[in-house]
């Protein structure tokens, strides 16, 4: 097909659209999928098109919705869930860690869980408390599921499509402050990335930024605000949060002596803990500075209008930068 | 070893009985006193004698809860809230809930129960914080036997219970002395009475025989769900299955919900346990101000609710009755106008919280790593501030 | 504002009539065919007419499960088993209700459905994996049309109907044909009825009006906890406020509960939707072999129980109906025998499982850090095994 | 009073008997609590004392047991809440994480949570799946709860009384295999510990090994065995892991310049990643050697009779120690 200029909603909607008109047991449920769109709009017109059979509006019921999708999975349908806001997917917490994570080991691969489980995540929305959570750590901290957080529409689109392609189940994350902000240009001949990659998504020298999801766009700016002063910042998107793929992370790192690591969520047992300690283990003598960490502190989400002191944010991650440079 | 039997036995009727059409209009179990015309009714099992002054009150207040509302509709209009949920249309389900309350009665709220809130005698300014992103809510629950807006749905339902509980502990349950026996009340819509919480709420309630009464304004809509996904048969029959007593009154009929509402506020307090309230209202605007319902609904249900206004009712009864004059109209426009100007004025002045104060009250006791952090950032602010932005 | 009403309404009957005792012989609801003397008995709505054939094999089935349970329970005391969670008592249940399904049929169990097990053909030598350690369960759900044993309590009923929702969609629902028409059974017991899960199973399976049967043993249990713990009217009857049916068996009578469950998985498989099967029994035994039920129940209740046995009463119509003679009873011995062999000599000889297997099947696709650990492991053991131990 | 022998069970049976005695407000409430004394026998004897209605038999329901207990709490008691099993905390996993844990901070202090939530935690016992789960590091992740971990008798009672007398909620880990297994003698005259402080509880010079709970005991056999090579191991019972107490960690790391961080918990994101980064950070020069880390592996925790592979044991502790030194 052809070029098209698409936001990150757009890119989503767009990639389960395919992914349903490609495998008929690629199912849609959540709280207001249907006629609604849901409330970000990423499922816009796919119950009209694919029916409501294909894209199920389910009763007000997280646990429900994740455990039914259990079963229609075990029936073999291949079932991408959507929870309408990352600070209520607690609710399926039990169904996710217990049942989802664990079905394809305690059966011995008998029953596999071809599941995605789509999270809108972060904040700087301006939203009242549970709507800006990154819950992204406790996910991979579970065996059994594999979590990816996309950053941009054109890997939305791939990524979505590559995630209800997998075998196993994938907590999805998007960065839903990014859902209608910036366009790309996808070419939807294009080969995509696999999905369980990180990508260099900015080059340079002098120090390693890791970033996924909406701290990417941060990252990036950082780099270019440190290019200015004479600073080659590296800017790796980690795209998958569990498996890690190191790789690039290391590889970078060796090269740079140095790495910031910058993410929503509390630092606390945050992905940064997990990237710092292997980094830490396998750069030993590389690093000319411990890995440093830029998140959210470690306290609730607070009152959105100071939710932009709380978020990382460009000076934080120079700040950082600059702290790296200093050891 | 599976013959096919002789015979496929069938459900009997009494099996399948409940398997009734929703009754658009609430159907022939709505308790209602009040008709849409203004017509005062009675109800066998739900009466009561409403002073003068009573049903003049109630309207004043079903009339500035209407208030506080379009007020703070307008405010998230003008960029001064970040978003706000109406209660357009259960004004009567609040404010009969509300005022069925006794001062020792504690109440379990969602994020629509602004006229609730108000009975309570919540300034309506402390209801703006949490839409307008300053706080999570302004005041004292404690003081005010009014938690905090609870955002995650059903989860009050479960603080409602075991609040209860405690009341039984306290011993104000059931001792007879008015001032002293206690209740709670737990708001939720329907679609949270899909939620195992909401569900697990009503299993404690009946096996302790918690004083709890579960006040579900089953307002159709769950944002763009009808309340068909949610359940199949009228929602107060749920309570049925549970143990305990359900009734379904008529939402937009503030006497008939403050009547329901007090009895069984009464039987908690006696006593004699839980009792769920639906009340059949609609809502009459967006889910939020983010919301828009002409994607999923039809105007034609909205101009049907319409007829059933729960103010325009009262008004038209106390008219009639020659229970308002022009005085007291007049006076309550005038209220009304300074709630309103109240509220703007002190929307755009609710100051945006210091930035330290996003460290403040995590623990009741702070832990030495996030005195580091609080430190931390308070010097990287200060230093940031002398350097000037980068 | 709160004026005090001239008289306190009180509910009416009607709404108070579902607070009736717990009934303890499980009153007039409950549907039996075969008293716990032996005889006989009809029902207006459930009957069936059972051959000589089908009447065997439930004995059989019931003594033959009863055989599994006893050698199982022996096992653990040999420390052959971890644990073990005995059936004693609900035979009839299970394989009432097991015999009821069709092949295509599927069905959710938990730990204890050992006699349903049975009647999908699974080796119950498959069974003892999970209570030994060596896997979480042997046989393929799938093949066998028979999930993995679930422990989180009440997970499985959404399972089963979400699978409900996916026959739904296979169009295997209504079709009308009785090869092709399936359903889903959700076993569970009175204590998971408290759980959200199995509340929110039975909000979608009426919303979506799933083909599942809800199949509760009522075992009167749950670990330490007594049924009225967890609710104050009999369970089946909380279907009714879900708004759709429930009935109470007899699950001590196989025949009842298989009538009943017939019944209600054709309804499903005709497309009218859940049912919730309540079937009334006892555990006679502990709630498993590390429990012990001296603490916290009397032994008069289960002397009381033991009259009601499932299989005697079975056994007493069928003799007395001289509908088996000794042959019959002999070769059932010796099959029963020879299935206690099989289970002590086949439980004893199960492998442990190889230690790098705690690595297999955590993704259909295995990750690269996955990968690593699990050589680095073999490495290490290897490393280990050749350097002998420190 | 006086010296008395006690096994773990013992101690936590004692101190909240203790607690309640001290304070009319201290309920407990959970799944067979009452008659049976809990599965594990730890609320024995106290619902014949205390009464039905501070000794509460609940519905099987966690969500439900955690929620009504937030209630209480607001009425002003201190709900001690048991949860039978780590794997069966995960049906209340929201009320805990967007409910127990954020209710002083949104309410600005009004609303204070004073609970303690009870999980005998991680495996060695032989049981079936869900029974032996460690699933600390999620809680840690979530500010505005406190976590602690006792491994040993004493600990035991003491711990317990501290918990129920903050006015914070806390996550109150018990191993379970220890319950009923070693003997100490508690002196209840004798001064506790502060709650939220790690203790060394083997002094050495050679490398610091960090554990708590379960592996307490693993850790001192290590650097008992260590011993007879000539190696000098420190051992440190953490016994908080939020907020952790990093004081005695930094120090002993700074005089050792190694360490070994050991718990049953998946390696992946678990308290070893958080303690790990720190470390990292605050003892950049003194490192010589990563920290190094052995859990769990990175698997849903396996059939039991493999237990013993995928518990750290004395020997994993004691590799790490090696390959520490090989840096
Ligand atoms: C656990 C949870 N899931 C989803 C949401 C998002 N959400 C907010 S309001 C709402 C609908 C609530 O419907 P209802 O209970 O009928 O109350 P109403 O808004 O009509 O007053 C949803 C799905 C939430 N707040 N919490
Ligand atoms: C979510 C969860 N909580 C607690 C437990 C521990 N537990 C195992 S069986 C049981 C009692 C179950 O009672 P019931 O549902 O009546 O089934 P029964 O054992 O009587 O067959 C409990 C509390 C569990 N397995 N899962
Ligand atoms: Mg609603
Ligand atoms: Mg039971």
């Amino acid at each position: 097909m052809s070029t098209s200029r698409i936001t990150l909603a757009k890119g989503l909607n767009m990639g389960l659209r395919k992914a349903m008109e490609d495998d008929p047991k690629v199912l849609l449920m959540g709280e207001d999928v249907g006629k609604l769109g849901g409330v970000f709009r990423i499922t816009d017109g796919l119950q009209k098109d694919f029916g409501e059979d294909r894209v199920i509006d389910s009763p007000l019921a997280e646990s429900g919705i994740v455990g039914t999708a259990v079963g229609m999975a075990l029936r073999g349908y291949r079932p991408v869930v959507e929870i309408q806001f990352d600070g209520f997917v607690y609710p399926a917490y039990d169904q996710i860690v217990c049942q989802v994570a664990k079905m394809s080991y305690r059966s011995k691969g008998r029953s596999p869980m071809p599941m995605v489980i789509r999270i809108p995540f972060g904040g700087g929305i301006g939203a009242v408390e549970h709507h800006s959570e990154s819950p992204e750590a406790q996910f991979a901290h579970t065996p059994g599921l594999k979590v990816v957080a996309c950053s941009n529409p054109v890997d939305g689109y791939w990524m979505i499509q590559q995630a209800i392609a997998s075998d196993d189940p994938v907590i999805f994350l998007e960065p839903k402050r990014q859902y209608h902000a910036d366009k790309a240009d996808l070419d939807d001949t294009a080969r995509p990335d696999p999905l369980f990659t990180s990508r260099v998504v900015r080059a340079g020298t002098d120090l390693t930024v890791l970033a996924y999801g909406p701290t990417v766009k941060t990252a990036l700016a950082a780099a270019e605000a440190a290019a200015t002063e004479g600073r080659s910042l590296e800017v790796i998107d980690l795209r998958t949060l569990s498996p890690l793929d190191m790789g690039p992370v290391l590889d970078s790192v060796r090269r740079t002596g140095r790495a910031v690591i910058t993410h929503e969520a509390h630092v606390n047992l945050g992905i940064g803990a997990e990237v710092a300690a292997r980094v830490s283990e396998q750069c030993f003598y590389s690093l000319e500075a411990p890995v440093l960490r830029v998140g959210g502190f470690d306290t609730p989400y607070p009152a959105s209008r100071i939710e932009e002191e709380y978020l990382p944010d460009l000076d934080r991650v120079l700040d950082a930068v600059d702290r790296s440079f200093e050891f | 070893m599976s013959p096919t039997p002789p015979h496929d036995p069938s459900f009997g009727p009494d099996l399948v009985e409940v398997f009734g059409p929703q009754q658009t209009d609430g159907g022939p179990e709505l308790v209602q006193l009040l008709t849409p015309e203004g017509e005062r009714v009675h109800h066998p099992e739900f009466d009561l004698d409403f002073s003068a002054d009573h049903l003049r009150g109630l309207y004043r207040d079903m009339v500035l809860t209407r208030r506080i509302d379009t007020e703070a509709t307008a405010l998230q209009r003008h960029g001064e809230l970040g978003i706000w949920a109406q209660l357009l249309g259960q004004e009567a389900a609040q404010i009969g809930a509300g005022r069925a309350l006794r001062p020792q009665d504690h109440v379990f709220p969602t994020y629509r129960e602004h006229g609730v809130a108000w009975c309570r005698g919540i300034d309506p300014l402390d209801l703006l914080g949490l839409f307008r992103g300053v706080d999570h809510g302004a005041w004292d629950p404690a003081e005010k036997h009014f938690g905090l807006y609870t955002i995650v749905i059903g989860a009050q339902a479960l603080h409602a219970t075991g609040y209860a509980m405690g009341m039984q502990r306290d011993g104000v349950v059931g001792t007879g002395d008015p001032d002293r026996d206690a209740a709670v009340v737990a708001h939720f819509g329907d679609g949270a009475s899909s939620q195992g919480d909401v569900n697990e709420a009503f299993i404690f309630a009946a096996s302790y025989n918690a004083p709890v009464v579960f006040f579900c304004q089953n307002n159709q809509w769950a944002i763009s769900e009808p309340i068909e996904r949610q359940s199949r048969i009228p929602l107060y029959q749920r309570a049925l299955g549970f143990g305990f007593p359900g009734v379904r009154v008529d939402g937009n009929d503030v006497l008939a919900t403050y009547a329901v509402t007090q009895a069984a506020l009464q039987r908690a307090r006696d006593g004699q346990g839980p009792t769920l309230v639906e009340a059949y209202t609609y809502r009459m605007g967006a889910h939020t101000t983010t919301d828009d319902p002409t994607r999923y609904r039809l105007s034609d249900d909205v101009e049907h609710w319409k007829l059933k206004d729960p103010i325009a009712r009262v008004e038209v009864y106390l008219k009639r009755n020659g229970l308002v004059d022009e005085a007291f109209l007049a006076d309550l426009k005038k209220e009304a106008d300074e709630l309103g100007h109240h509220l703007r004025e002190g929307c755009k002045a609710l100051p945006d919280p210091e930035p330290g104060a996003m460290f403040e009250h995590v623990y009741a006791e702070e832990t030495e790593e996030l005195r580091v952090q609080r430190e931390g950032f308070a010097a990287y602010h200060a230093g940031f501030e002398s350097e000037g932005a980068r």
